[in-house]
């Protein structure tokens, strides 16, 4: 099973759990098995059916623009970092304000 | 529109002539009336280099000349620099030492430096400094560029 | 792929490919586009740093003869709340577009809030003050720390924190808060038998880049828009344009023009959608340039920032805790590079204690981009000047210290991953064993300081194609915009692998119609990504180039080898074929050739600098004059050792300037005093003595020849490196970048 | 930048009738530097600038031992420095000369604009007082000389009156045992303007033991650049001793008048003229002894 870090900032949803192991081909199924185990871990990690725009799943230490779709291996760490924003990425990624935020 | 004045000059020895306002800089006349664009606008108020010319035989930056200000003189540009024969020693060196990254300020360097060569053959490292101030790179941090002009003086000196 | 160790190509020192376009003045960059037909634009930039806007009457500039349009906010389409998806990030589309010409509310001194296209330049200028704007002008907020206060002025109405997904439900100029945790540092600094906590902070700085931004547009009567322009990612400008003019990515071509520097500050859209709508209203090529003034008003900078600093060690010289309390400023719309300096604040140094919080904080100045390695070299300004003092109090030599702590590979960043095969050890090493660090200096009021720093580097994605020409000769087509001899060095990986000279590979620089999708040139990443592009285009070359001089031979594929730009028939030895035979052939083997390309290669390998400056303080004036410098990196492998050196040489001086002299100065008003070249004090060449590098090779695993980035780390411990130095020649510890003369006379005095 | 006409003047009564005519919407031309750069930023309103260039009086630089040195208002700061006799006649104002702008601004840039500009941190002002050097003044009604130091009159505004055209400086021969230094405190070490310039001549007796007299000007610290008349006093006919210098740049320290502005803080300046001060003394002092 991949090994998945809890960044601290959610570990009040694992009950202080920092690492936990998780079945899962892919990103989506990793975060949909931690939801199962840990509810409201998802929501805080996506929107819709993206990666939440200010964060950067890594594999291994790697940042894949795949998101969700991303393979998992047995073998892999995963880990939830800030992702970089204006330029880094090609567009500023930490850049979110809710829709229902909208301005009249 | 403002009237025009025509103007006549030896531009990297030709005899050109042109009309431009008398607000347009040689800056402007050269990029934008004659297509010479290898003069670069980096600052346009005298702390850049990146326009430097050579008027009359002295240094000077472009973007603080009037157009109108040339009627009757000799002003050389980055595109007079190089012979039929080839590059001048500075330009070949610039590309062997790998003076230039962007490149935006590298017209504007070697203009100026050409000029320090002109009037003196062997500066030190420390004359080339000096004179090269007022021309601002961002990507080198000057290194190669100091050698480089270094560098090309001894190969002048070595030609003459 | 097994690629030989010794190489032909890699690590020697051709002149590149545009160079004689350059030093002979001809290289076309994006202010020198011409056109028949042309028009000029000019905008008008807010004069208050916060304001709302009640009106805007255009109609007297409108009036002026060669006038031919103007243009606002109320031109483009509306830009709705929401985050749109672009490729694999989002963005805030009223943002992203308000930022271009503002909406209700202009943000900084600066904000573009109209546009004029005319005959020409000055009457594009003339016209713009005839342009009548009311505005009631709010109080604007400039400090980080002022403005994370519960009664800030308020940037946005709607702007709320994000923590982790999770919103708070107040309103509040800070967009983000963010954390990395490892171990439990109160324990950490509990263990610790000596601890040292500094508040440090820097002020706003600019890429200064020395071309001013610029953009012309054709939008012609079909909707299909082109643009030329200096940016360091065509295909980033043509994906943001699409949904900022609401029209589809394929209607947008942006070729992109030799560009002069940019630093990381020319990937953002500022003026391409305005000359495109332009173009648009008035069916004319429409060029925009901005000045040097708008260039520092209303682009870049890299954020001012506050910094606490806690960091504990034991008297055997070990880390043991470490955290760090950070907020930067965005500028107008969120998104500083927090995230990024985070993640480099403490990773040179394997600590098993780590507590970092970051903060992402609106202020009224002019939304940041990045700044080569954006964010790391504030965090290690901050950081490298604790462990220096750590290490003196603990009567340890600086890089004894350093070495004593460094991370290896196999060690946890604080972010979570692990580090892959790193070559920070080595830098130190390299410093110590320099004949810089072995020279003893002397002298009243000098001393010498070391810092490290480091960038994890990115890889993105890039494409790249080759053309055979029959002479044997290659034509590369890539899409990363050059701006430091990157032609060079991806034309060199692809020369290697095909056996040819680097001149027999000649690099293009396509448009976003020329080449596969490619992202900017940024993040230390082309001579890496677009480096493997060209390695695997090369090795498809190779393939083809196989099967056509099979087919000459009349044999299989697998029968042939290449090697030393020779093909041949392993069943018949004396049978050869070279690079060119084969070329010259493949008209009668099956018609042209072209290899291709497009990678997301993973296997960044991340980047660690280690430099040592001597310098001299007046104790009278405060100046400080810079005597020595070494610069010592892991580069992973050169590939043109020459521009690797050109990169180490130019970051170290960018950090030197931010080190010493550069800062944006902000009148109460928020109006930037120093917008010029004059008063933003960039370093000249009179200002620095040459900077000497250290080229350690620790080969990326992640990189066919073990290229890492190089370009962005060299600026990371510059700012650090001074301030350690500055310690040891006057005894002051300098905690405010930058280090300016009157600062530094000011911490003399007050030492008495 | 805004429209404008521009006339090559042919004679200083040509420019002077321009000028005249105009009035203050028509400036003289010379090396341009500042003129053309405060136009284009709009910082200043023209409707015609007058070259003066072309006015071989206004371009002339001459310099013998008996009569002193004449240096035309538009003469380019390079042809001063170059003149080897004037280099070593008048080493405070080749200090100053030095260090305007970057080469390409000394190629062009004038001494005469520098003192029309009348920008408080000006170069070359404090050199010219310390040379004691006299305006010649061209106008409508004749010519007239005065001081420089009594030239400016408030940042950007001079003494010229209606129609006016500063046509040269003269400085008179610097008398046995004369030596003067111009030095400037800068972030970098060219192309900054200065956050205090210091320009100092010093007068030594016989054996050298001894002020005759002293000259202390000051730019940036005052809306004007500044003659410090009690730092004179404190230098004549005093030893030459640390204490005097000290009683000097102590008598320049109090003259001061600065603010707080981006390039510095009313504190630093204060501190800076005292270090400064000392310093220029102690060059001129040198140069004195070694003439």
């Amino acid at each position: 099973m991949a090994v998945v870090w809890i960044p601290s900032l959610l570990q009040s949803l694992t009950s202080g759990e920092e690492k936990v192991s998780v079945r899962g081909a892919t990103v989506g199924e990793i975060i949909d098995n931690l939801e199962a185990r840990f509810p409201g871990v998802k929501d805080r990690l996506v929107n819709g059916t993206e990666i939440r725009p200010h964060i950067a799943v890594a594999i291994d230490g790697d940042v894949s623009p795949e998101g969700l779709e991303q393979d998992v291996q047995e073998s892999s760490e995963i880990h939830f970092i800030p992702a970089l924003s204006g330029g880094l990425a090609d567009v500023p990624r930490s850049v979110l304000v809710s829709p229902a935020a909208r301005q009249s | 529109m403002p009237t025009k004045v025509h103007v006549q000059m030896r531009l990297n020895g030709e005899e050109v002539d042109f009309l431009c306002e008398p607000r347009q800089s040689v800056l402007e006349v050269l990029r934008d009336v004659l297509g010479l664009t290898g003069s670069k606008e980096g600052c346009n108020n005298g702390n850049c280099g990146a326009c430097s010319v050579i008027l009359d035989g002295v240094l000077v930056n472009s973007c603080c000349v009037l157009g109108v200000e040339t009627s009757g003189r000799e002003v050389t540009t980055i595109e007079g620099i190089a012979s039929p024969d080839g590059l001048h020693p500075l330009q070949q060196k610039f590309l062997e030492h790998a003076a230039l990254q962007c490149g935006i300020c590298t017209p504007g360097f070697i203009v100026a430096a050409k000029a320090l060569l002109d009037k003196n053959p062997h500066p030190t490292e420390h004359q080339v400094r000096y004179w090269l101030a007022g021309n601002l790179c961002r990507c080198t941090g000057y290194d190669k560029i100091i050698r480089a002009v270094l560098d090309a003086a001894q190969t002048t000196e070595a030609k003459a | 792929m097994a690629e030989s160790a010794t190489y032909k190509v890699i690590g020697t020192r051709p002149i590149r490919h545009d160079g004689v376009d350059k030093v002979t003045g001809r290289a076309i960059y994006g202010a020198d586009v011409q056109m028949a037909g042309l028009l000029h634009g000019k905008v008008l930039r807010s004069p208050h740093a916060h304001a709302r806007i009640r009106s805007i009457d255009v109609s007297r500039a409108l009036a002026l003869p060669g006038v031919k349009a103007v243009v606002t906010s109320a031109d483009l389409p509306p830009a709705e709340d929401r985050t749109i998806q672009l490729g694999e990030g989002g963005v805030n589309l009223k943002y992203l577009s308000h930022n271009i010409l503002a909406g209700d509310k202009v943000l900084y001194k600066g904000h573009p809030i109209a546009a004029v296209a005319a005959t020409s330049p000055h009457l594009a200028e003339e016209a713009l003050a005839l342009i009548q704007v009311e505005y009631e002008v709010l109080p604007p907020v400039l400090d980080v720390r002022e403005a994370m206060q519960d009664d800030a002025p308020l940037l946005h109405d709607n702007l709320k924190t994000t923590s982790l997904g999770q919103d708070t439900d107040k309103q509040s100029n800070i967009a983000t808060h963010t954390q990395f945790k490892v171990g439990d540092v109160e324990k950490g600094f509990a263990k610790a038998d000596i601890v040292i906590e500094r508040e440090f902070t820097t002020a706003t700085v600019h890429q200064g880049y020395i071309e001013p931004h610029n953009a012309t547009a054709m939008w012609n009567p079909d909707g299909q828009l082109t643009i030329w322009e200096s940016t360091q990612g065509a295909f980033t400008v043509q994906r943001q344009l699409a949904p900022v003019l609401g029209i589809p990515v394929a209607q947008i071509r942006v070729i992109p023009a030799e560009i002069g520097g940019g630093f990381g500050g020319k990937i953002n859209l500022y003026l391409e959608p305005i000359a495109a709508v332009l173009s648009k209203k008035t069916g004319h090529p429409v060029k925009v340039l901005m000045n040097r003034a708008e260039v520092f008003e209303s682009t870049g900078p890299t954020p001012g920032s506050y910094i606490r600093v806690k960091m504990g060690a034991t008297k055997d010289g070990r880390l043991i805790a470490a955290q760090a309390y950070m907020a930067y400023e965005a500028g107008g719309y969120p998104g500083s590079p927090i995230g990024a300096g985070m993640m480099c604040i403490f990773t040179p140094y394997d600590i098993p204690n780590v507590l970092i919080d970051g903060f992402d904080v609106v202020v009224n100045k002019p939304k940041t981009a990045p700044y080569r390695a954006p964010g790391a070299t504030n965090a290690a300004f901050a950081a490298e000047t604790v462990v220096d003092e750590l290490g003196e109090k603990l009567g340890l030599d600086p890089l004894q210290f350093r070495l004593r702590n460094a991370a290896k590979e196999g060690m946890r960043r604080p972010d979570g991953p692990t580090h892959p095969r790193i070559g920070y050890l080595e830098t130190v090493q390299a410093a110590l064993n320099s004949d810089h660090y072995r020279t003893p200096l002397e002298g009243p009021n000098v001393g010498r300081g070391v810092a490290s720093g480091y960038w994890f580097n990115v890889g993105l994605q890039s494409s790249v194609s080759i053309n055979v020409n029959a002479d044997g000769s290659v034509t590369l087509v890539e899409g990363s915009t050059d701006i430091g001899g990157t032609r060079a060095s991806i034309a060199m990986q692809a020369a290697e692998v095909l056996g040819l000279k680097a001149e027999e590979v000649r690099p293009i620089v396509a448009d976003t119609a020329g080449v596969g999708y490619n992202d900017v040139t940024g993040g230390s990443r082309t001579t890496f990504a677009s480096g493997y592009a060209a390695i695997e285009a090369a090795h498809d070359v190779l393939r083809q180039m196989t099967e056509r001089a099979a087919r000459i031979w009349k044999i299989e594929p697998q029968d042939v080898s290449f090697g030393d730009g020779v093909f041949r028939n392993a069943k018949e030895p004396d049978q050869r074929l070279t690079f060119k035979d084969v070329a010259a052939q493949l008209g009668r083997t099956g018609g042209p050739l072209t290899g291709r390309a497009t990678v997301a290669p993973r296997g960044v390998g991340g980047a660690f600098a280690t430099h040592i400056v001597d310098l001299q303080v007046d104790p009278e004036t405060g100046k400080v004059t810079i005597l020595r410098y070494t610069a010592v990196q892991d580069v992973g492998k050169a590939i043109h050792p020459s521009y690797v050196e050109g990169q180490m040489q130019g970051g170290a001086v960018q950090g030197i300037g931010w080190a010493l002299n550069e800062e944006y100065f902000y009148t109460d008003k928020g109006v930037m005093a120093n917008a010029s070249f004059l008063d933003y004090r960039m370093p000249t060449s009179l200002d620095l003595p040459m900077i000497d590098t250290i080229l350690v090779e620790v080969p990326n695993p992640g990189h066919p020849f073990g290229v890492r980035g190089v370009g962005e780390v060299p600026i990371v411990p510059p700012v650090a490196a001074i301030a350690n130095a500055i310690y040891r020649a006057v005894g002051v510890r300098m905690c405010h970048s930058p280090m300016s003369p009157g600062l530094v006379m000011t911490e003399i005095l007050a030492k008495g | 930048m805004q429209a404008f006409d521009y006339t090559a003047a042919r004679s200083v009564d040509e420019a002077v009738s321009l000028l005249a005519q105009h009035g203050e919407q028509a400036r003289p031309l010379a090396g341009g530097t500042d003129i053309i750069v405060a136009v284009r930023e709009g910082r200043r309103q023209v409707a015609m600038l007058v070259d003066i260039k072309g006015i071989p009086e206004v371009n002339q630089l001459s310099y013998d031992a008996a009569q002193g040195l004449t240096i035309g208002a538009a003469v380019p700061c390079y042809r001063i420095y170059e003149h080897e006799a004037i280099a070593a006649a008048y080493p405070g104002l080749i200090d100053a000369v030095s260090l305007v702008g970057g080469t390409a601004i000394q190629g062009r840039a004038s001494v005469g604009g520098n003192l029309c500009n009348a920008s408080p941190a000006a170069d070359t002002t404090p050199a010219l007082i310390a040379h004691r050097a006299i305006c010649v003044i061209a106008g409508p009604s004749g010519r007239r000389e005065i001081p420089v130091e009594q030239f400016c009159t408030g940042p950007g505004r001079t003494a010229l009156q209606h129609g006016e055209l500063l046509v040269a400086l003269r400085m008179p021969s610097p008398p046995p045992h004369f030596g003067a230094q111009y030095l400037r405190f800068i972030p970098r070490n060219e192309m900054d303007i200065a956050v205090v310039g210091v320009g100092a001549s010093v007068v030594l007796n016989q054996d050298h033991s001894s002020f005759v007299s002293g000259r202390v000007a000051l730019g940036a610290v005052a809306p004007t650049p500044l003659l410090v008349d009690t730092a004179a006093a404190a230098l004549a006919g005093k030893p030459v001793s640390d204490e005097t210098i000290q009683q000097a740049a102590e008598a320049a320290q109090a003259a001061a008048r600065p603010i707080d502005d981006m390039r510095g803080t009313a504190q630093y300046r204060r501190h800076l003229v005292g270090v400064l001060t000392r310093r220029a003394l102690r060059g001129a002092i040198q140069r004195a002894k070694e003439r």
